[in-house]
């Protein structure tokens, strides 16, 4: 099966299958968002556009983003400028291309996709601060240096909690990570599943800036961050991008943790893997519509007094109990 | 208990300027299984401008107030697709709402400036459209179209949100028939 | 209204005058006597400061209240036309500063040793003190027009 | 590189002087806040104002006494009645002008009201502030603004309009309650009530909210006398000063109720006595309704000629214990039909100017946490 992708042509093909799958995908996650928002605030959220409920929502935001006019400030520095967006969505996209969808079916089987995966979900973070700092905007520029911030912070213990996986598996592929999880998930395992769980959906919170840790683009404060100055297409890049980073973690959380593509024979393996993803990004939306947003010290103090520590004890109980068997 | 719904007001079915395939398109050809729609693109792009009307976070007085009403969960403008958003490069409508004094005036041509083509204006309340009673007082610029061309005035002292939202489906027909004043 | 007896005290001490709502003193008591209200008396509360144009002079009225008592006492000054300056109680009352500020700006009444004299409701370049009664009312400045014909009221 | 280097100006080294302009999500309106920041601390703080100044006071020298009210009503626009109370008042005081005892506690019906209504907008834009329009602060703010259409429908019920209701006249009001909507406002006060403790558990009770309102914007009791704050700024330093207890208007005598007060004076505490405020309003709004005395509501002849009432010449200063604060109007009149000068006491006004002395100090997120708990209104400030 993987044989057929080999080649210039496979490849190509395969990355418009991605993107495309991928982009719609995303596209109507936000409509989920909004509906999923809509819910707990006691509204209807997108009806009238698409008339059952709003699905044609998503086309609609994007068309228009797609003839709006595209502004580029004269004092920005062009090639940051232009360069920003894309630096945010192609990793993003590209690491969709690592999760496994079924038995020997991932687009790029890498022995070291997991280290591949968790290496581009930075670079995201690159093109977020080249845009705040390129657009020459105060705002923007404050939203850059806050980002450099959080991701310095929070980068540490995801990394960490990622390790507990690949531990427990005995490699980094992401294959044979949802392999080893054919008997019991991996967030089965009692103390040490859980929390590496908990502490990557912490970090997946203040990688993709959802509410309680979403101090890099609070609009209260710094109106709309690094994306001050980026208007039509540019701005629908970042949109997209924003929403393909917090989904490729949920994908990533639903393989590492929850077996990926295991589930009951009825649904075929990547139903169940994009399940699982919704799932837990039904489950971000949850905490993000719910909670206030935390001051950028009390953040960080969070991050460093006890992420940190709580998930270097974790990878101790797991090596440990690892070596013990 | 609390949670009691309240009526909802406004369109619940598809409102007369489109909504459903049917109203956008010149042609539907439906067979089983599916079905085709055929329309000019500048009907698919206005549908799509239409549907997808970001506000700019921009309120200056008590039509701010009713405006926030209207956003809220009762009257919801995100039914027609329509999210706040507070940077003025990212949003098409700007809905002047409340007194235009003239310190403020400038800021408003800056603003309105700063935002990408096509733009529109509704212009919420009768201080934003003449003045209303502060209409001689030194301090106040008679109507907002002294500012920036208008395309819908909405009337009121604060408008409702009922007018509002028959101001927004004014706006949404006049950018379905394809011409507007702010270009 | 205002309490008899701290009344009859500022009598004594200033040469001032009761009115319906307080005492009425000459510009040069102004400080001293806030001074004497806000820590012998005890009205430690700053209420308001206004301007009123009268036909022969202004009048600054700073409002101060014991918050013990509830007694509200008004200190009236008047300022002559011609050259209208008058001590800023802004370092005896912190509330003061931006009070004093906007009867500079509407009324054009100056306040000496002011920490930041400008104008803080009118834009800064603004000319003219509306407040004034001589001041028109519709008077046209940056996007405001002139009045139409059979527009002016 | 394209077009000449673009020449910024910094004041001082280290430092960005950030605008916070007229337009932004999170200022209440049209205030302009310069702040001058080295990192992310605050160094100082400069208001900028007058972006809302209608002239009200210049505006009110050419129209008569009865045509002014409904123009307060658009100045404090949360509590537009409270406005149109402190005006009548003072022309009543004035002009030594009776009014029947039904239409004083009609007036401290709707105030009670407005009140609950104003806090609730408050509690949302608070919510704004500190959670932003994509996150939890939304649903807070979606929640308020439920409970307040229910009370803007009873209004509207009650007045004809949601809420600039015209409901002040000189010498009386201008609706009266009769028996349905006293039961429909008894209801509407129980639904109010219930729903309260929901809101409750989305901003006080979680840890986020208080982590980020405690010990923010701490007011002292002399700054607050000093700068002469008012209302539950006030309150929440520890100075339990209420217009309606310190010189009861209205039906306030009668009426048995207790001044909310803290003395911790940061934002949570101001959070608190708003809150508390709320139900001691529901409260009085159900006594008023209990013990509403008979008679007619309005006690001067009817008025043919808007421009027939002349007030003696005088002057005079009556204030109103507005959701913001004292809010008062001292008016100096000539004897003719129009005051002579009429100077509105803003509440907002006076606890706005303490932020100049509250923000240094703190991060750029302190700034929008403590202007949340000022409840500034920018139609008061400016007038």
């Amino acid at each position: 099966m993987s044989a057929l992708f080999t080649g210039w042509t496979g490849a190509l093909a395969l990355s418009t299958v991605v993107i495309g799958v991928a982009m719609t995908f995303v596209a109507y996650m936000t409509w989920l968002e909004r509906k999923v928002a809509a819910r707990m605030q006691n509204r209807i959220g997108p009806y009238e556009v698409g008339f059952p409920h709003g699905w044609l929502q998503p086309l609609a935001d994007v068309l228009k983003l797609l003839v709006k006019e595209d502004i580029t400030p004269r004092a920005a520095d062009p090639l940051l400028y232009n360069l920003g967006p894309l630096l945010v969505v192609v990793p993003a996209l590209v690491g969709f291309a690592f999760l496994p969808l079924g038995k020997g079916l991932a687009i790029v089987d890498h022995p070291y996709s997991f280290l591949f995966f968790t290496a581009l979900a930075s670079l995201t973070l690159l093109g977020i601060f080249a845009a705040g700092w390129a657009s020459n905007n105060k705002y923007a520029l404050l939203s850059a240096l806050r980002m450099v911030a959080m991701a310095a912070s929070y980068e540490v213990p995801m990394i960490l909690a990622l390790l507990i996986p690949a531990l427990l598996a005995g490699s980094f592929q992401l294959t044979a990570v949802v392999e080893a999880q054919r008997g019991l998930w991996f967030i089965g395992y009692p103390l040490v599943g859980q929390l590496a769980f908990g502490i990557f959906l912490l970090c997946a919170l203040a990688e993709g800036n959802k509410s309680p840790l979403d101090i890099l683009d609070a609009e209260s404060e710094l109106v709309a961050a690094y994306n001050v100055e980026y208007s039509g297409i540019k701005f629908a890049l970042f949109y997209a991008g924003e929403y393909a980073h917090t989904l490729a973690l949920c994908g990533l959380a639903a393989t590492v943790f929850f077996g990926g593509y295991l589930g009951p024979a009825f649904l075929p393996g990547f139903v169940w893997l994009t399940g699982k993803c919704v799932v837990l990004f039904v489950l971000i939306l949850w905490i993000r519509w719910s909670l206030m947003r935390m001051r950028i010290d009390q953040a960080i103090r969070i991050n460093w007094m006890f992420l940190l520590p709580a998930s270097l004890a974790n990878l101790l109980i797991a090596a440990s109990w690892v070596v013990r068997d | 208990m609390a949670g009691e719904t309240l009526p909802i007001v406004g369109q619940t079915t598809a409102p007369a300027g489109g909504g459903t395939l049917e109203d956008i398109a010149e042609e539907v050809v439906r067979f089983p299984g599916g079905g085709i729609a055929l329309l000019r693109t500048d009907a698919l792009f206005h549908w799509a401008q239409k549907s997808s009307m970001w506000p700019l976070t921009f309120g200056l007085a008590c039509c701010a107030i009713e405006m926030m009403a209207t956003f809220a969960g009762r009257y919801d403008l995100d039914r027609f697709g329509m999210i706040l958003r507070p940077t003025p490069r990212q949003s098409d409508l700007m809905i002047i709402a409340g007194t235009v004094t003239i310190k403020m005036a400038p800021r408003i041509r800056t603003l309105y400036d700063q935002m990408a083509h096509p733009k529109w204006v509704i212009s919420m309340g009768s201080c934003a459209n003449s003045g209303d009673h502060y209409r001689n007082v030194y301090s106040v610029v008679p109507g907002v179209d002294h500012v920036i061309p208008v395309d819908i005035y909405v009337a009121g002292c604060p408008p409702t949100p009922e007018a509002l939202l028959e101001g927004v489906f004014a706006l949404q027909r006049k950018v379905m028939e394809g011409n507007r004043a702010g270009a | 209204m205002p309490a008899p007896e701290v009344v009859a005290a500022l009598r004594t001490r200033f040469s001032a005058t009761p009115f319906a709502l307080g005492v009425e003193l000459p510009a040069t008591e102004l400080l001293t006597a806030l001074r004497a209200l806000r820590d012998a008396h005890g009205y430690r509360y700053y209420v308001l400061g206004t301007g009123t144009e009268r036909e022969t002079a202004f009048e600054v009225l700073h409002a101060v209240r014991n918050l013990e008592s509830g007694d509200t006492l008004f200190v009236k000054v008047a300022v002559p036309k011609d050259a209208p300056e008058v001590d800023s109680i802004a370092f005896v009352y912190a509330g003061a500063e931006w009070q004093e500020r906007e009867i500079w700006d509407l009324f054009g009444v100056g306040f000496k040793a002011h920490p930041d004299l400008r104008r803080i409701l009118m834009p800064d370049d603004y000319p003219g003190h509306p407040l004034r009664k001589s001041f028109a009312m519709d008077t046209p400045w940056g996007y405001r027009p002139a009045p139409a014909p059979e527009d002016a009221s | 590189m394209s077009g000449g280097p673009i020449e910024v100006v910094e004041r001082e080294f280290g430092e960005l002087a950030l605008n916070m302009g007229p337009q932004h999500p999170s200022t209440h309106g049209v205030l302009r806040l310069i702040l001058h920041l080295s990192g992310e601390t605050v160094i100082k703080a400069v208001p900028v104002i007058g972006y809302l100044h209608r002239g009200v006071e210049k505006l009110s020298e050419h129209l008569t006494y009865d045509q002014l009210a409904p123009v307060y009503e658009r100045d404090d626009y949360l509590a537009p009645t409270a406005n149109s109370n402190a005006y009548v008042l003072a022309v009543e005081r004035l002009g030594a002008i009776a009014v029947p005892r039904r239409a004083q506690w009609l007036r401290a019906f709707v105030s009670e009201w407005q009140r609950v209504s104003s806090h609730l907008v408050w509690l949302g834009t608070l919510g704004l502030d500190l959670g932003g329009a994509l996150g939890g602060g939304t649903t807070l703010y979606m929640y308020c603004f439920r409970e307040r259409e229910k009370i803007l429908d009873f209004l509207e019920e009650l007045t004809g309009t949601r809420f600039h209701t015209n409901f002040n006249l000189i010498g009386g009001a201008r609706y009266d309650l009769d028996a349905a909507m006293a039961d429909k406002s008894n209801a509407l006060a129980a639904s109010v009530e219930a729903a309260l403790p929901e809101l409750w558990s989305m901003s006080g009770g979680n840890p986020i909210f208080s982590e980020r309102t405690r010990s923010v914007g701490t007011i002292s009791k002399d700054l607050a006398m000093g700068v002469g704050v008012t209302g539950p700024t006030l309150r929440a330093s520890g100075i339990a000063y209420d217009v309606r207890k310190a010189a009861p208007y209205d039906a306030y005598a009668e009426l048995p109720f207790d001044v909310i007060s803290r003395t911790a004076g940061d934002a949570e505490a101001r959070f608190q006595v708003r809150m508390d405020e709320i139900r001691v309003s529901l409260k009085l709004v159900r006594s008023i309704v209990d013990g509403l005395p008979a008679g007619p509501i309005f006690a001067r002849k009817p008025l043919k000629n808007p421009k027939a009432t002349k007030i003696p010449s005088g002057e005079v200063y009556a204030a109103v214990e507005s959701p913001r604060g004292e809010l008062g109007f001292h008016i100096v009149s000539d004897g003719s039909a129009k005051p002579l000068r009429l100077k509105i006491n803003a509440p907002s006004f006076k606890n706005l100017q303490v932020v100049t002395h509250i923000l240094p100090g703190g991060l750029v997120a302190d700034v929008v946490a403590t202007l949340g708990s000022l409840d500034p209104v920018l139609g008061d400030v400016d007038r």
